[in-house]
């Protein structure tokens, strides 16, 4: 399914769609579990403030479980309660990337018969981003979780760059190579550095004019297909990607749009 | 299995003479009486189901009526009664609680009411071992999965509430489940009747609560391509019942002990003694897996000091069994060590513990209990206990693994919670699975020290318990640090001495197959 | 102190008292960990779902780290994110029993020099609740965490009723004792029936007309000082209370009212 | 320590005769250039601070404007320009770097300034040797507690906020803090200026904050009554110049490695070597206990294929740094078995693998890294884990710890991440600890037989790695299955091929050391 089907979702009896809320041994009891430190000594009052934040954020009987001093003016804190809120289940839409899964050999098959030439893809881990087990996952032979990566594909020219690739270095690359796809990781999100190096890439392939020419896609740990949307990219990957759910994706686009 | 704690075979036999010493002169104070509880136990196994629109259980309604019967049995007075009205066992025991029938009177004694006792007692065994039969051909056609045997509870209160948690547990890995019941109903001297979402702390143990459960996690076990056992529990003043009823709806597991009761509910020991020796002969027949009460011990006595008072425990309650007829794999014997996980080497005495355990009883699926005691409301700390536990469990090969839940020290555990325990357990399991096989203990070390001290305090013990009795040892705070005294507690009321014409054709039957198999096995 | 003075304590720098929020890792970032399941099978729309929770929870940037399925139509999620509500810490008032430590020697030596005879104290664990060790910690010789229970102290007599003790024959333990002072455990919560417990015997006590000579306290994991005023009792003590704790205020109470 | 795993010896000998002849090839390759940190490194040592207002520090204004000096050295350049210009280090470079003084031009080998620059030599090391005193007199005074120390990172990108969270740490039971820097500072040719409160995903690395952070442990120790270890990287394209910087500011353990820059950061093979040998002499020098990266390799390469990797690494980081005059006690050998908790008997290969390096390093404080790459979002997962290796850990007596945080999927841990994991890791190590003393592995077991092969192969990689020489190993890929090649990466353009008349007193004095010190202990 590309959309959510409220109805053809399998929910446990009872459960109003229209509002939804956290299960821990009824329906509806709303049961969460939270934590946090304060920066107050542990005292009564310390506890009492921990509880109230647990009503601000809309727990029923919030209750403090267990509280601790860190020492240093800091206290650390588990609460339990019930929650209030509640979401219409119905009225959420995500979008996807396609979820039909195809084979290796269909996806090289597939390419071969409509495209008729090898899909040339260029990846790479930007900026001051050195994780390259993830792209090597998706790209290397060796691939991930018993799946070939993208080098394995007869169907795929894939060139993987490395990590701490700059934005200038790989914009130079994709043109040299004339590539039909772009995959690029991006690993460490502390201060957002991701969404700025994405953002910068996108940027500057839109104004060496390449951009329809080009599928772009992001992968990491943080991304989400909408994210990566919003950053004017064509779909983005998370934690746990397979390289022929990519492969897949990258046949079908390049195909869409060449072919 | 070789011993790697180097622990004395005369020292291990010798708990062993002495536990069966205490086991015959339990055993033969309890042949002497029956309890209100066995009497509707024995009326439950010949057929009688359902109560009255207050929700009073038919067998109590006629037990209660006829107090002055019960020394020489119900089931003759019962069995004339049936002959009298024509009925079946239910729509009698009903005429009988309404008035419309008697018990008691002339024929009681008759041949004819001797042979329809009979028969109904021989129904009574068919029908239980045609549950054997279902369990047994389920097990052949799923197995289910290594040891040690994941247990988990659920007890949300509500029946339908658990049968979801339930289904998600196994989903989760989960290969024992237990409905835990309700704070208190083991002080109640009736089952409650039908199918109820009521109960806090855990959900009512009814017959027709067992059956929806059952039918659960039949199901379950078919999704899961393995059996799925239920637990629940032969305890409490209806324990004889529970047995009946876990005989006949398929329980699997009953957490069942000769000193839970008297300890840990205060109810009377000659009752709960009473009652342990019917029930266990239920359980034997019905190939119910028992587990004793070892692990509750700690809770109240300091776990370090009294580690023995559980090894005497579990030899007392093996012998009772054996006597039984409970087979070995039947026994799972309790044990936790309730220590603080923050004193130094704690894990060491854990281990020691649960080797010596598995290399005394090496025939029996000891069923092990995380340490709950010290589990406080730190989730993160506490998850960490439970998972260093599962390590002692499967580095020392126990047989039924209880799972520590994080939340212990809170609530009956959340959905996720069980989840989150067995995902654990199963990863530390699963890391470490055949490290039992590949460490031995140093000689001379801590650990088999530990093991051998513990051993020798068990046997010191049990030679007391055997030259005092168990009363006065129970009267002496011997276990658990607990004092009981002989005519305290709840329900000695029910109980009675049999008169010499005490009939009970269920007994017989139960009886008469211990005997049987023991002769076979030459013992 | 027996009331909390916020300019006495020591918080750590920059931390503004009437806007505390949970620290992550930088002052007033309000890092909080949730966790929950909802009862909905694991999705795409699962996950965003329980991100808008967290959203409604007053979390800045939720962010949904671990999903999983529980099957059976129920997921689990673990959330990070910024809450942004705050307490004002200046204007919480906990009520607490006195905290002065006084020792085992000290206690007894004020009840003999003041009130000149042994304090009467009956404790129980009532109700259907079993759970003995708590009050057992209290009352016991043997006592809790190194400490003496109230047993030893040769200026009190006291009296462990045990477990599952019905309110009525606590009552009558009172009277015929002439008690001062009542000692009540309550572990078991469920449907709040340890509250039920606490309030019959606080009204069981006042319509015998003995209320104001006796010092009346409760304690249990899930009690607090609070709690136990509201139900109409002197004390309440919570998880990890000594025996010291409770003797020092009994010693104290009783001899305010009876010296 | 008696074997426990029955270790081949004549095996063991042969890697480190293997390793050593790779070391003796790196060292003479290294002996034969100078970097422009080395140089820069150089003027630190002899008291050259701060820099110009855009935050260029001196030194690399100075070297940056002789790099045709360089072959020979800046030290005699520099000495000649104090004489010259009358004015102290710092002053000096200043001056020259605005241009007021020039670097070279006649006079440079005079006898007088061959004497200065020996002169401000000496005091160098006198510098150096008066950190390593104090240090000595604060271990003597306060101890350090119970091994392995427990070791935990601040990474807050805020000096001020890091400080926070170390005492908060310390309190909690943490004996070494890592201040983790900015990501990519390693690959920033010069060390920022002054006390910052920039980085992400870690604090710069920069004097004044080391002072900081060294002024705050101190008090912390203070607090705790026992010595707390500052700990920084001596990594990257500034390698020299860290160990030099925290030889003067008493930093106790740096992260220092033949490879990892190499591997993990795409650093000239060239430029990290020549930048190894300086480095790990200054650090020799200063007491420093370094953790080398092998902690690293198994993040790409796979665990279970690539383990002897680790080993081999060890042995060639042992050798060079031996050649260097580091003593075993300061060399904290990396190691960390990245597995999948999920499969099989994992921790019995993680333990075979942290036995096994115990038993070939015995006087080596390894350095053990939890195993990082499979921790998920799943916090609750994740802790157990790190609670898995803490056993591991304490098990096999690692001499330092570094703590797991649960949430290491996420994000740099907040505060109480670590004290959570500092409270698990001490609960199991508490628990457990003397469990390595009571337990043995058996003949012909799967922990035996794991630790034999992976020696066996370390064995044959390294007689691979002596044949080829150390460039063409990484050239094939052979460790953390990563390629380089001896002209790629970064720093090349700051090696210097030593002309005959290079002069470096200090370094002189490092080797001087070395030699003298080889030579009393007859090697
Ligand atoms: C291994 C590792 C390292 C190794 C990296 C080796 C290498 N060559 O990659 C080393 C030790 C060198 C390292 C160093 C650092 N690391 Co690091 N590291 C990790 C670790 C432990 C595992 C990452 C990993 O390999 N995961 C396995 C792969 C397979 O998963 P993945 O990356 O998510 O990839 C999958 C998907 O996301 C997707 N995918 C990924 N990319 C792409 C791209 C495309 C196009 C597609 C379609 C899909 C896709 O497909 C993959 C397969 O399913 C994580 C913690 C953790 N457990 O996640 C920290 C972590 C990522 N590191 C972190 C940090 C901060 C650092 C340092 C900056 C620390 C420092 N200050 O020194 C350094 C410097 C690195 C730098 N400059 O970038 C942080 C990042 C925090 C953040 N969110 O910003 C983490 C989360 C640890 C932490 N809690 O602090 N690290
Ligand atoms: C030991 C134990 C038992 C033992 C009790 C043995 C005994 N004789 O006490 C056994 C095994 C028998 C048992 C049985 C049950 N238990 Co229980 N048990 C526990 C356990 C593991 C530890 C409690 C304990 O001993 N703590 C140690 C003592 C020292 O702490 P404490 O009670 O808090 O007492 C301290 C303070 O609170 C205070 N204090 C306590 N009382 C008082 C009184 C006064 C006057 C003062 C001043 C202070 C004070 O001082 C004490 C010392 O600091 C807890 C889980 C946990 N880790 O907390 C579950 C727990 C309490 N049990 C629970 C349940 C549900 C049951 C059962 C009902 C389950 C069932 N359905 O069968 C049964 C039935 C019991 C019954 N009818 O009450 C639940 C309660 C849930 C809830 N909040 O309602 C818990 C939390 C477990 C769980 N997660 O489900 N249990
Ligand atoms: C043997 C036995 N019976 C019963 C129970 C449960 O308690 P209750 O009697 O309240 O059902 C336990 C608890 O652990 C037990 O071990
Ligand atoms: C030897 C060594 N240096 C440095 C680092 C840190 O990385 P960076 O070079 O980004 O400072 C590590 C990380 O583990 C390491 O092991």
């Amino acid at each position: 399914m590309k959309r959510k089907d409220v109805a053809a979702l399998a929910l446990p009896e009872g459960v109003n769609p229209h509002a939804v809320r956290p299960y821990g041994d009824a329906l509806d009891d709303g049961l969460v579990q939270v934590s946090f430190t304060l920066p107050v000594p542990l005292c009564p009052e310390s506890v009492e403030a921990a509880r109230r934040l647990g009503g601000q954020m809309g727990l029923k009987e919030p209750t403090v479980y267990h509280q601790a001093d860190l020492g240093h003016g800091f206290s650390f804190y588990i609460l339990y309660g019930k929650l209030q809120h509640a979401v219409d289940f119905g009225r959420i839409v995500v979008p996807r990337v396609s979820e039909t899964h195809v084979s290796f050999d269909e996806i090289n098959a597939r390419v071969q018969s409509v495209l008729g030439r090898r899909i040339r893809v260029v990846g790479a881990c930007t900026g001051s981003d050195a994780h390259t087990v993830g792209i090597d996952a998706i790209m290397n032979m060796k691939g991930y979780d018993g799946e070939y990566g993208l080098e394995r594909y007869p169907q795929f020219d894939a060139r993987n760059l490395g990590s701490q690739v700059p934005n200038e270095v790989l914009l130079r690359q994709i043109v040299e190579l004339d590539a039909d796809a772009v995959l690029v990781s991006q690993v460490v999100t502390q201060r957002d550095v991701h969404l700025d190096n994405l953002a910068e890439l996108a940027d500057m392939i839109e104004a060496q004019g390449i951009r329809e020419r080009i599928v772009l896609v992001c992968g990491g740990p943080r991304i989400t297909h909408e994210v990566a949307l919003e950053l004017g990219y064509d779909a983005g990957f998370g934690a746990g990607t397979r390289p022929s759910q990519v492969a897949s994706f990258l046949a079908d686009e390049v195909i869409r749009r060449k072919a | 299995m070789t011993s790697k704690l180097d622990l004395d075979p005369g020292r291990i036999a010798c708990c062993r003479e002495s536990a069966d010493a205490v086991a015959r002169a339990v055993l033969a104070f309890a042949s002497e009486r029956t309890t209100v509880s066995i009497e509707r136990a024995t009326l439950r196994l010949i057929g009688v189901e359902g109560g009255d629109d207050a929700g009073v259980p038919w067998v109590n309604r006629v037990v209660d009526g006829a107090r002055s019967l019960l020394p020489g049995g119900i089931a003759l007075p019962f069995a004339r009664a049936m002959r009298v009205g024509g009925l079946d066992p239910t729509q009698t025991a009903r005429a009988v609680a309404e008035g419309g029938l008697e018990l008691g009177g002339e024929g009681v004694a008759d041949s004819e009411t001797q042979a329809l006792a009979h028969a109904l007692a021989e129904r009574a065994m068919a029908r239980i071992s045609g549950t054997v039969a279902d369990r047994e051909a389920r097990l052949e056609a799923l197995g289910e999965g290594p040891r040690p045997l994941l247990y988990v509870i659920v007890a949300s209160g509500n029946i339908f509430e658990d049968v979801v948690q339930a289904k998600v547990c196994v989903r989760a890995g989960a290969q024992v489940v237990a409905v835990i019941r309700s704070t208190a109903q083991s002080l109640l001297d009736y089952i409650p009747e039908g199918t109820t979402t009521e109960g806090y702390g855990g959900t009512y143990a009814t017959q027709g609560n067992f059956r929806v459960m059952r039918a659960a996690l039949d199901e379950a076990s078919e999704e899961a391509g393995r059996y799925v056992r239920l637990c629940n529990y032969a305890s409490g003043l209806c324990m004889p019942e529970m047995a009946a009823l876990g005989a006949v709806e398929r329980l699997d597991v009953m957490l069942n002990d000769a000193l839970y009761g008297i300890l840990f509910r205060d109810i009377n020991m000659q009752r709960t003694l009473t009652d342990q020796a019917f029930s266990r002969l239920v359980s034997a027949a019905g190939g119910i897996l028992i587990n004793t009460g070892e692990d509750n011990y700690l809770t109240t006595a300091d776990a370090v000091d009294a580690a023995h008072t559980v090894l005497a425990s579990q030899f007392i309650n093996e012998a009772i069994a054996l006597r039984c007829g409970l087979q070995p794999w039947q026994l799972g014997l309790g044990h936790a060590m309730q220590m603080n996980p923050l004193n130094e080497d704690t894990f060491l005495l854990e281990v020691a513990q649960a080797q010596m355990a598995r290399e005394i009883f090496p025939d029996c699926p000891l069923k092990y209990m995380p340490p709950t005691k010290h589990m406080t409301g730190d989730i993160f700390r506490g998850h960490v206990q439970d998972a260093m536990f599962s390590l002692a469990s499967v580095m020392t090969g126990q047989g039924i693994h209880l799972l520590g839940m994080m939340t212990e020290a809170m609530h009956t555990p959340h959905i996720h919670d069980r989840v989150l325990a067995l995902d654990a357990t199963r990863m530390v399991m699963g890391s470490a699975r055949h490290l039992a096989d590949e460490i031995s203990f140093v000689p001379g070390g801590r650990i088999r020290t530990r093991a051998q001290e513990v051993l020798a305090e068990a046997c010191d013990l049990l030679e007391t318990v055997r030259r005092d009795g168990i009363f006065a040892a129970l009267g002496q705070g011997r276990f658990a640090d607990v004092v009981r005294t002989a005519e305290g507690g709840r329900g000695l009321d029910g109980v009675f001495v049999k008169s010499p014409d005490y009939r009970n054709p269920v007994e017989d039957l139960l009886r008469g197959r211990v005997a049987w198999r023991g002769a076979a096995e030459g013992a």
